[in-house]
């Protein structure tokens, strides 16, 4: 595919490796035991959002899910003040009362909604608003495949049409639901679905940022002129599974370690007296077999399918090393000012650092 | 002055808000034939019909609250709110904390709520004690036309969260909607409180301040503490104890949240015996807040509440047996030594 | 159309004939003054839930929305019980409890919410339960074309879908949801959002009971033997508007009355100061217009579609009117009681019978 | 006598309540991993995975208990339930009473809820006060494997709706996947109360009534009333009280509705001092209905309530600030004249 007009790809790229080794310390944080609770990475989705915000200037809004770092990253949000609003410092994005779900930057506008589906209800709000208010801004909702299962976000679908809003659904197709296989518990096709709702429907493959370029300009450009709301489905792979520290990925890494501490109470309940047929056993038996073979497969296909080594054959070897180089230094240099700010600390709670 | 009606006096409100603002936009289920007087005047572009996607059209009021508007969002009723309770206590009560305090969120979002007028337990709730647990979510139901042109007043330019509550007995609109008051062979004029449905708005509109009750009724032996269509009940028990040479005070709250604790300690420091009465239901809401806020400021008293205490039952002498009706306001008052 | 195989005409027609009665002599009531608060009456679909209803037996469950009399009544649910709840008696089908918006039959089994798309998911739990504990029954919910905007309806079709279960959706096609147009704030196709969930999808006229029950019939044999669930598109027309007293209603039947009412503040408001431009004005007075024009259209097709007239030229004109005279009877009888045992009453509240 | 983690009690439950009774089903996202035990005990028809579609296939609960099965609808986190609260306040509450009482619904929702391992505010909430407003939900939220196993259990078997709340701090499974709680780096000890996390269950498992508190510790000066971690950081905060002199009881609710008014009025009538302790919102909720019940009672009482006072924060030491901690409960304890 020759490139989509208009793409810059060193812009792309540099978006891209950006939001990668964010990231990368953001997770590399979390093993650390620095960042409290939760952690949802966006890495594999860093061709979908840097495609999709190479279209994206002034005050155009964002709506974001739980993956929402990255999309802030690839806006230019203070990446410092995102790692220490992550590792729960009071000197954060949102003084510490966030955290990574719920980052918020009223000077894009972003915001983010740990609820599932909702950032697509508050992305049609504010395109409502730019409607009125900003002609030409869009707002882009950033969700989850196993998201459009949420009635508000099918809701909001309806409302952008009928109200022809300025909003762009894009729907990251990881496949999975936390540790669920999506298609399992979805009726239809999801593209259809959208179209049934009267969208323009876009679809690109996550890991070509350049294609994702492609389908997302041509929605954004007809959501600016008025001609309507869109939606743009992508594909996309999560090699580090939902969160961090994700037990299928710690079953993929270790199957020994953890078959150890799921085997046996497994092993008892299958011979428990009591219960299902010996059919209904071995067909629940079959489901978490099927479900292991799904995540081996979906889950390690990283390098093939990564967007960042992909994004960098589109330029020139050196250029894309010293975007790295560069990138690697500004981030590096962020991580190391948000570490020290935190301090060490083993244990949460009411000793734990933060406040400085 | 002017004399308007209960609902009347919302829209003039909103109407007053919307001329003197362009960002105020209101959208909600038939809202351009309910309001239509809003609709003419302002056009389709402000006044919104929306698809019954309460949860979808309540978020994307706080979208377009966060991104320069003022919606005014209607839900229809109360009741229907649950459906799209999450906009409320994961996202209208947090995102400004979460911002770190940068992110104000203009939005009022109105609904009916409340019986008498015989709908059934899903259409006559009141829900208020709940909701003032959210943080930031200001609760406010006005019972005369003077308050609730002056709580929207305020709700419509304040930059925080509103829900606003208009009853359903006082309103004319819902009235008329919901208990078919068109019928000429209903009369509900012995159930609607006359000072509640129809009365004085000052012109220009003033603000009623979010937070502050108002006293209808001075007293010394006990305080009546209700807010709606319960401040009249309150005032007609009051008139019936006074014949038992009770003399009971009146407290209209008009927001639960914030409450106003000073009124409330106010009145009952001075009657040390009170009547909590409630339309909502009587655990986990308003009721049992007065009496946290009474003895967290150290005033003992006598205390009693008249609330709602299971579904509201459809037939309407159940129904009336199931409300702070004023049989129970009185009986609750003389029970109390 | 030839008669499809299964229907009898007499007892299709028998059902019809008995709903619109009761309806009839519930309207009357409620323009008496007796029934408090709403009523959404059911006239106009009873070509709808009879052509459902006949495939239905044993204890298929039902789950309805605020239009719920006429299913019942079709079901044989006692109707002087329905009346009597109706008119707000403690001998009502559910002690005064409920009122027409809840009417409760376990008995068959049925359940009413008022709240708009919740008859989905309830008729989806219903269908659950019947495949796991009585395979062959199934699970019917009845709903507006509008209630497919709530997100809680779609998502029950997902469901419903995903778990293959025994459940066919009903959707009356009335065009309107209580005083707005439905295709207003609609987007897409309704049987095409239907079928992208992966639902199998059948059209009916619903003046035309034979129609029903034949795309019914096709839906709910499947269901049965556990092919999945159905969705079932209907048009239908409600002469008497959203609800009695329905205020559109009142301004076709007397616009002289309510423009007396609605005009003068409506031209107050259009003349004041400050507010929408010229032409917002005039746009808004052109929205109202073409409500006005599309109901005057909708609401006065009564004769033309009536699925009782157009019944009743599928059996002999002797055998129709014996139907309609013998259920004449029995709904007069039971309106009859009804009417005596709450009493006259023209207001509402503590003294108003009831208690009878 | 067995000794069981909190999250193991609850799924023991379960399981005993599956293996006895055919009807009982559970479902909810993720179930068939995260329960992987009954998944493969009891197979994949009773045991499912759901879409993110709170609404449908909490409705869907209620519709399956009214049609025979006894459904354990698990919503993850009670921070969801409000995308559902419909199905709750309008459905699950309402309609045995719409049906005169011929309809039962036998539903568990089971939710983890609570905080203090650092997951944000929209992940941490306890909601409990404002569920309990509604009429026909029971409320429970246990605060060791005894009670959990014995409360589910009851749950299971009762004919009404409880929604069942497992504390995110005390279950192994929640602290696992929500907090992290595999990383080597990160020890949350300190937090865990570890005689909640694990402890002694019965065998074979008795029933612990719905609506009945529990004495955890006996005292003269002073009541601290809480329920789940918060019974624990009670038992705490009474120890260090001892230590100035300050002899306090500890009662642990259990069940948020009904609420054990007899146990609360017993403890304060005998300490004439009382300290709420929630991790619920301190407005329109528990601890409010708290002072409601002992004024009821016309128990005098110095009465102070140690809740959360605001959105969670995120950041550990605001977290843990914002959270009823053992020193607010001391503090607040001492402060009572
Ligand atoms: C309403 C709601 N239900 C459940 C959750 C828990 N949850 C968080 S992320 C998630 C899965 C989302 O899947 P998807 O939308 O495909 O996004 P992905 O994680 O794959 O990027 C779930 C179930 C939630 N946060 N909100
Ligand atoms: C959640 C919810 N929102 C709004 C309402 C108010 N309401 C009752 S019926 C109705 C319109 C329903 O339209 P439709 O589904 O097409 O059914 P129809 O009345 O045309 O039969 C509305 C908005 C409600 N009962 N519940
Ligand atoms: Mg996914
Ligand atoms: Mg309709």
């Amino acid at each position: 595919m020759a490139l989509p007009k208009g793409l810059d790809p060193a812009s792309a790229y540099r978006t891209m490796v950006r939001m990668r080794l964010v990231e990368e310390a953001l997770t590399q944080a979390w093993a650390d035991g620095l960042v409290p609770g939760e952690y949802h990475s966006g890495i594999g989705e860093e061709g979908i959002n840097a495609g999709v915000l190479a279209h994206l200037s002034g005050r155009d809004s964002m709506a974001l899910d739980h993956r929402n770092t990255s999309p802030l990253v690839g806006r230019g949000t203070d990446i410092t003040k995102i790692m220490l609003e992550v590792l729960g410092s009071e000197a954060g994005l949102n003084l510490g009362k966030a955290g990574h779900m719920h980052l918020m930057d009223p000077s894009l506008p972003a915001a983010s909604d740990g609820i599932v589906g909702a950032s697509g209800p508050l992305a049609v709000g504010a395109a409502v608003a730019n409607q009125r208010l900003n002609p030409g801004r869009v707002a882009v909702a950033f969700h989850g495949e196993a998201a459009m299962n949420q009635g508000m976000l099918m809701e909001s679908y309806n409302l952008a049409v009928a109200w022809g809003l300025p909003v762009i659904f894009v729907c990251k197709d990881s496949k999975w639901s936390i540790t669920t296989y999506s298609a399992e518990v979805t009726g239809g096709d999801l593209t259809d679905r959208a179209k049934a709702f009267g969208l323009r429907v876009r679809r690109a493959r996550g890991d070509r940022v350049e294609d994702v370029y492609a389908a997302a300009g041509d929605l954004i450009r007809k959501a600016r002129i008025g001609a309507g709301p869109g939606f743009l489905h992508v594909s996309c792979h999560r090699p580090a599974g939902h969160f961090e520290g994700d037990p299928i990925v710690r079953l993929l890494k270790n199957p020994r370690g953890q078959a150890a501490e799921w085997g046996p109470p497994i092993v008892d309940s299958v011979r428990a007296q009591g219960g299902g047929s010996r059919s209904d056993r071995a067909a629940a038996l079959t489901d978490l077999a099927k479900r292991g073979a799904r995540a081996a497969r979906d889950y390690t296909v990283r390098s093939r399918m990564d967007p960042i080594r992909r994004g960098r054959r589109l330029l020139d070897p050196a250029s894309a090393g010293r975007i790295e180089a560069m990138e690697t230094i500004e981030v590096e240099t962020a991580i190391t000012v948000a570490r020290e700010t935190v301090g060490q600390r083993a244990t949460f709670g009411a000793d734990s650092g933060g406040a400085r | 002055m002017t004399i308007m009606k209960y609902g009347q006096a919302v829209d003039f409100a909103v109407a007053e808000a919307m001329a003197e603002d362009d960002r105020v936009v209101t959208w909600g289920e038939d809202v351009k034939l309910i309001h239509r007087d809003l609709l003419v005047r302002f056009g389709p572009e402000r006044v919104r019909d929306t698809p019954i996607s309460e949860s979808a059209f309540l978020y994307a009021g706080i979208g377009a609250a966060m991104t320069g508007l003022r919606p005014v969002v209607e839900i229809m009723l109360i009741d229907f709110l649950p459906v799209a309770w999450s906009g409320i206590v994961n996202a209208a009560s947090k995102f400004r904390d979460f911002s770190g305090g940068r992110w104000e969120i203009p939005l009022v979002v109105r609904a009916g709520c409340g019986g008498w007028y015989t709908d059934g337990g899903q259409h006559e709730q009141a829900l208020w004690g709940q909701l003032a647990a959210y943080p930031n979510i200001n609760v406010v139901c006005p019972s005369t036309p003077a308050d609730a042109a002056g709580l929207m007043l305020t709700a419509v330019e304040t930059d925080e969260v509103v829900v606003f509550l208009e009853h359903q007995l006082l309103s004319e609109q819902w009235i008329d909607f919901l208990a078919g008051g068109s019928r000429p062979t209903v009369d509900l004029d012995h159930l609607i409180p006359a000072d509640g449905a129809q009365g004085e708005v000052p012109l220009p509109l003033e603000q009623v301040p979010l937070g502050r009750a108002a006293v209808r009724r001075e007293g010394s032996d006990v305080a009546l503490i209700s807010l709606g269509v319960g401040a009249h009940r309150c005032m007609e028990a009051a008139q019936v104890l006074g014949g038992s040479g009770i003399d009971a005070s009146v407290l209209d709250l008009r927001s639960v949240s914030p409450l106003d604790r000073d009124a409330v300690v106010d009145q009952v420091r001075k009657t040390r015996r009170v009547v909590v009465v409630d339309e909502d239901y009587v655990q986990g809401g308003l009721s049992g807040e007065i009496a946290a806020v009474l003895l967290e400021a150290d005033v003992a008293a006598a205390y009693a509440r008249v609330a709602v205490e299971g579904t509201i039952p459809f037939a309407p002498h159940l129904e009336y047996a199931a409300l702070p009706n004023v049989e129970r306001i009185v009986a609750a008052a003389a029970g109390l030594e």
